[in-house]
């Protein structure tokens, strides 16, 4: 029966419907970032409510294009590979939304580290953006002072994100709740203060004029010129925050579709019981606080690079509050649901400059609505399921053998 | 007895804010023996179970398991050792399948550590498919059809299929010692009669496991458990075959009120 | 000057200050109480309070009647507290309350959410409101001389009303019925609906009292630092929360000494330590994360043991 | 010829998709001690939370004094003259015994009826008069029991119900308890008992019911369940 789904669901129509799907959803994307006015914007979102809406009246509609998906798996990530590599090509003429995508993209790689924290082990943490400030202090004094390279500036930052964890161990096991967001409150605050203070951060000046990167004499300030087409430079940026958002997130992913996600799992949902069944939490969680702000902190040192100037208001409480919500929106413990947080929270605010008055004011108040209405985010927590692995393992004992593959197909 | 036993508290006492909870408290266990534990609401039998499994420390005394001390050892320590337990307000991860609430059992004996779970898939792979035949295994014995439901979130299953998951959860560790606080917690008659049947099929599969198990209704504790242990205010009131147990007269005083029934 | 009069005149600035902290930490402990809700919001309910203040006085010049000083004071007050528990009330229904049974993390979103809202809601619509606002001179100015210490007419009348709201917080929270049903609430909210408390009246209320409370503390920062600005709150939630904290989520009594200890912190850090002045937060704030690590029910809350 | 005061028909909850009761039928009458007996965990607390409207009612109906109250707030249930004494006590443990007393008459408006009404509590329990400025929560476990007890008295209530009073108390205290029970109701307020410890009980109680699993296993009067197996099979089963 399910053998007999699966055919049905694969086959060259379907690979193409797939890819169609895929590319409605892209065109219905970059025609958001390019056209301009906000009209765009309303057509769009009101398209986006009445898919969702039509698909929460359908679940069988919803379940066929999921395993549709899921049976052209390989398919349907080429396709999107191909897509998410041609969209300098797209907005070649426009850098500032390129620019914007750049951002999201950091910020996706930050919320998952901070996913692992909030979503995946429970853990809360409100000052992701001094870790972020963290990374990008430790890669622009590197950079600025003894001229660093970014392949070291990089790694520095996350390093030392990870490492600055250690002011908040304590904490960390010691609270939970409503008392260990104090605890991370008060820490962001306490590492704005100081970065306005302090002099060698620069003050309220921040850091100007940090290097950007620089890899084998090639400067990323670089414009690409192809021939037909010439990519702005932030182009250069563009493949290195893909590279680092595709590395960051297969390692999400893994982890989360491993036995260290069951484990972080159930410390999320219970302690007692995790340590009852030879769970060792306390050390759980301080390897996935310090991991989580790694990966905020790689986010942070490459945003130092990027923008070539930093200062305290950048790495303000609000920042924080921004990330948390990417995570909240998207969907705790989801990869996909951080994807489409950082995709919604980042890009579309900026789309909406057209009412600039006002975007903080609706932030504010979707934030509210979403988290009365749909707690669990976009994209809620789906159980596990590992029979990809599974399947992986038996073809493996089966090549030898060949018997059980013979077995399955009778 | 004595030398077979493989489990036993010496005065084990604890306290909270000035009231006494277990009072000295001796109990021992003998291998592959069932121990039931009963006595009325707030008489300390789910206190010592968290006490056995490091969840409070006691004010006093000692408790043993396989001849060594597990007094002050963290929880994870001791589930370590060989020491499982239920809880009598289910507390299964409700979000996550049935098959991952069973591989939690499972954690401590996998070698699969974070830098493998990115970079070693294949390894990862074995395990997995190694521990999911394990946890079929286990699910089957209680009830076939919940191997189907695997990928299914606890949430979804009924009380009677969840309590079999936190069993099997806790059988998953391989223990040698099993402690079921309340299993007929929020069952109806027939519920518990399946559930009474899947705990014999435990005991069946293994027969070196020792259990204890906290009960209110007599029906379960008299069809399944070898000997009895009577807890009042935290002190043990009774000890021996339940027969002898239920006609004590402290326990029925306990239970039934000081006066007594005429029977 | 010596080292003693400097600590006394940093005292009377300190009691001044933790003064207003507690006002705001009050509300913290009574939301925490009865609804088992952090609400971040409440700091801009303290924001708010300022400019329900200046609203209310540029209507007061507009009439014609801004010349008793006295009686506008008054009125600013009486005005701003009526509105800002009105506004106080109004989200707990729409907002807090829904999510009070959520999860913790979803509770405290939703107030730091709309905190974001309440804040931009002044931002726009207050006239140039993204500006900080200078606030009227209302009180006496001068001084006079205790000693080697100077102490501010202004001041001196700011510290008097704060005295007077906490005594105003206490005998209602602790003489009448009312405050009853909310300490019944705050200790067993079953057992006090068992008793015949209208679970949501009594919450209603809860709230109308903090932020009225927290409007006051607005205005005195107001008249203090003689402006206001539309993003003040963040940091005085923070603040507030730490005071509540640090004496005892849950207990009024606690939020009063939290705050005073809180105000004393910050100034005693701004006046001894190195980089004091420009860092004293980020000392007051060490201090809170330790208290939450060594002593984490605060100095007056008691031990509670989980029940597994 | 007798009049019923409350009375539950064919009640179902449900609580996190558990069905607690099922199709339960209980009836109070007035002046009577009724009691509902059973071990722990066979859903006399749901039972009474039902009573008092703060769990989901799914069937059936709740009628108290002729008056539908099913689904009714439980601010609005108790003024209509029910109190209850709840199991572990529950009394506010940051309140002295005045205060906790007060909170008892928390719907009179008269302050004479209710300095009256604690003076009888006090002629009750003469030990609390001597606590009365204590706070409640550092007292002894029986103080805080007649605590309980005196403030379900405050509200002068028609219908008093008790929640498991033997729990955790000394077999000394709880035959106290009873005795006291015994004489609110011999001043004539209607007594609904809930209790786990059976023959004390069934020794002051007209009426009964054994509930098991959620449903109602047996009823009758008190010589009938003294006599019946059910009794004797829901705890021990001899």
């Amino acid at each position: 029966m399910a053998d007999e789904n699966q055919r049905s669901q694969t086959g060259p129509l379907k690979t193409v419907t797939v890819l169609g799907i895929e590319v409605v959803i892209y065109a219905l994307f970059l025609a958001l970032l390019l056209m301009p006015g906000g009209e765009i914007l309303i057509v769009e979102v009101l398209l986006l409510l009445a898919a969702l809406f039509y698909l929460r009246r359908n679940p069988a509609l919803r379940t066929q294009i999921q395993e549709l998906f899921a049976a052209n798996a390989r398919a349907a990530w080429i396709g999107g590979i191909a897509m998410m590599l041609l969209v300098p090509f797209f907005v070649a003429s426009s850098p500032y939304w390129l620019f914007i995508i750049i951002i999201a993209g950091l910020f996706l790689v930050a919320c998952l580290g901070l996913n692992l924290q909030l979503g995946s082990t429970g853990m809360v943490n409100l000052a992701p953006a001094a870790f972020y400030a963290v990374g990008a202090y430790t890669a622009g004094l590197l950079a600025l002072g003894w001229g660093l390279p970014a392949w070291i500036t990089l790694p520095a930052g996350a390093i030392m994100a990870g490492l600055f964890s250690a002011f908040l161990f304590i904490p960390v096991l010691k609270t939970t709740g409503h008392y260990l967001a104090l605890v991370t409150l008060a820490f962001q605050f306490m590492v704005t203060i100081l970065l306005d203070n302090m002099e060698w951060t620069g003050g309220p000046q921040g850091l100007k004029n940090i290097p950007l990167f620089s890899i084998a004499g090639y400067s990323f300030n670089t414009d690409i010129n192809l021939g037909f087409i010439v990519l702005p430079a932030y182009a250069n940026f563009y493949y290195l925050m893909l590279l680092i958002v595709a590395a960051v997130g297969i390692a999400s992913l893994r982890i989360y579709n491993s036995w260290v996600g069951v484990t972080l799992s159930t410390i999320r949902d219970d302690e007692i019981a995790a340590q009852t069944f030879g769970v060792q939490v306390n050390r759980w969680k301080l390897i996935i606080f310090s991991l989580g702000n790694c990966f905020i902190g790689l986010a942070g040192a490459f945003y130092s690079h990027l923008v070539g100037f930093i200062s305290p208001p950048n790495f303000a409480f609000d920042k924080s509050l921004v990330m948390v919500s990417v995570v909240i929106l998207g969907g705790m413990d989801n990869v996909f649901g951080v994807v489409l947080g950082s995709l919604l929270l980042i890009i579309l605010p900026e789309k909406l400059r057209v009412v600039q008055e006002y975007r903080f004011l609706i932030y504010g108040v979707v934030l509210i609505v979403m988290l009365i209405f749909r707690p669990r985010g976009l994209l809620p927590f789906k159980p596990r399921d590992f029979s990809d692995l599974v399947e992986a393992a038996k073809r493996k004992r089966a090549i030898p053998a060949g018997s059980e593959a013979a077995e399955g197909r009778a | 007895m004595e030398n077979n036993r493989i489990f036993w508290t010496k005065d084990l006492s604890i306290s909270f804010g000035g009231l006494v909870a277990v009072d000295h408290v001796n109990i021992d266990i003998a291998r592959g023996e069932v121990l039931g534990l009963i006595g009325p609401n707030g008489s300390g039998k789910t206190t010592i179970f968290n006490i056995i499994t490091g969840i409070y420390t006691p004010t006093d005394g000692d408790f043993f398991f396989e001849g060594e001390s597990l007094l002050g050892k963290p929880p994870y320590e001791i589930a370590r050792k060989g020491i499982a337990r239920t809880f009598q307000i289910s507390r299964l991860c409700l979000d996550l399948s049935v098959l991952d609430n069973v591989f939690i059992g499972m954690h401590y004996r996998q070698k699969h550590w974070l830098i493998d779970a990115v970079f070693r898939r294949d390894l990862l792979a074995r395990e997995v498919s190694e521990a999911r035949d394990r946890a079929f295994s286990l699910l089957s014995v209680f009830n076939k059809e919940l191997v189907g439901l695997a990928g299914v979130p606890v949430g979804a299953l009924p009380q009677i299929d969840r309590r079999r998951v936190e069993i099997c959860r806790a059988m998953a560790m391989e223990p040698r010692l099993l402690l079921l606080d309340e299993p007929s917690a929020g069952m109806t008659l027939e519920e518990m009669t399946e559930l009474m049947e899947d705990i014999r099929k435990v005991q069946e599969e293994s027969k070196e496991i020792s259990i204890i198990i906290v009960e209110h209704d007599m029906t379960v504790i008299r069809s399944i458990s070898d000997r009895v242990v009577a807890l009042n205010y935290g002190r043990k009131i009774a000890e021996g075959t339940c027969e002898e147990v239920s006609h004590n007269t402290e326990v029925r005083e306990a239970y039934l009120g000081k006066r007594g029934i005429k029977i | 000057m010596t080292f003693l009069d400097m600590l006394l005149q940093q005292s009377i600035n300190g009691l001044m200050l933790g003064i207003m902290y507690s006002l705001v930490a009050v509300g913290f402990t009574l939301y925490f109480g009865v609804l088992d809700v952090i609400n971040f919001a409440h700091g801009d309910f303290f924001m708010l309070g300022s400019f329900m203040a200046l609203v209310l006085y540029s209507i007061a010049e507009a009439a014609g009647w801004a010349g008793n000083t006295f009686l506008v004071v008054i009125y600013l007050f009486i005005g701003s507290m009526i509105l800002t528990g009105v506004v106080g009330v109004a989200t707990e229904r729409l907002c807090v309350k829904p999510v009070s049974k959520a999860p913790m993390l979803i509770s405290l979103l939703v107030t730091l959410g709309l905190g974001i809202a309440i804040r931009e809601a002044v931002r726009i619509l207050y006239p140039r409101g993204s500006d900080p606002k200078g606030f009227p001179t209302l009180l006496p100015q001068g001084a006079f001389n205790l000693g080697s210490i100077v102490i501010r007419y202004e001041n001196l009348i700011i510290f008097g009303l704060g005295i007077v709201v906490i005594i105003v917080v206490n005998f209602l929270i602790n003489r009448t019925k009312m405050g009853s049903a909310i300490r019944a609430v705050a200790q067993d909210g079953e057992a006090a609906m068992m008793m015949g408390v209208d679970l949501d009246r009594t919450i209603d209320i809860t709230f109308l009292i903090g932020s009225a409370v927290a409007a006051v503390a607005g205005i005195m920062n107001g008249f203090y630092y003689g402006k206001t600005m539309f993003n003040i709150g963040a940091m005085m939630g923070v603040i507030g929360f730490s005071a509540a904290v640090i004496g005892g989520l849950g207990n009024i009594y606690g939020a009063i000494v939290g705050g005073i200890l809180f105000g004393l912190l910050e100034t005693f850090a701004a006046a001894v330590l190195p980089y004091g002045a420009e860092n004293k937060r980020v000392f007051a704030f060490l201090i809170v994360i330790l208290f939450l690590v060594f002593r984490p029910t605060g100095i007056l809350g008691e031990k509670v043991y989980e029940r597994v | 010829m007798t009049e019923t005061l409350l009375t539950l028909d064919d009640v179902t909850t449900v609580y996190d998709h558990i069905e607690m009761l099922r199709h339960v039928n209980v009836q109070v009458e007035k002046g009577k001690v009724v009691c509902l007996l059973g071990p722990n965990g066979a859903g006399k607390s749901t039972l009474i939370k039902a009573i008092l409207g703060l769990v989901k009612i799914v069937n059936g109906t709740i009628t108290f004094n002729g008056e539908d109250i099913t689904g009714e707030k439980t601010h609005k249930i108790i003024r209509k003259g029910i109190a209850i004494v709840p199991e572990g006590k529950r009394i506010f443990p940051k309140m002295t015994t005045v205060e906790n007393l007060r909170m008892g008459a928390f719907i009179e408006q008269d302050e004479q009826v209710i300095e009256e009404r604690m003076e009888k509590v006090f002629q009750l329990f003469p030990r609390l008069k001597e606590r009365a400025h204590q706070i409640a929560g550092t007292m002894s476990g029986g103080e805080q029991s007649m605590l309980s007890i005196g403030r379900g008295l405050m509200s002068s209530p028609q219908l008093m119900i008790f929640d498991e009073p033997s729990l955790g108390l000394a077999p000394i205290l709880v035959e106290q308890n009873f005795e006291t029970i015994q004489k609110i109701n011999e001043e004539g307020t209607t007594i609904f008992l809930v209790e786990q410890n059976a023959s004390l009980t069934l020794e002051i109680a007209s009426y009964g019911y054994v509930l098991q699993k959620g449903k109602v296993v047996a009823e009758g009067t008190a010589e009938q369940l003294m006599q019946s197996e059910v009794i004797q099979s829901a705890y021990l089963e001899s």
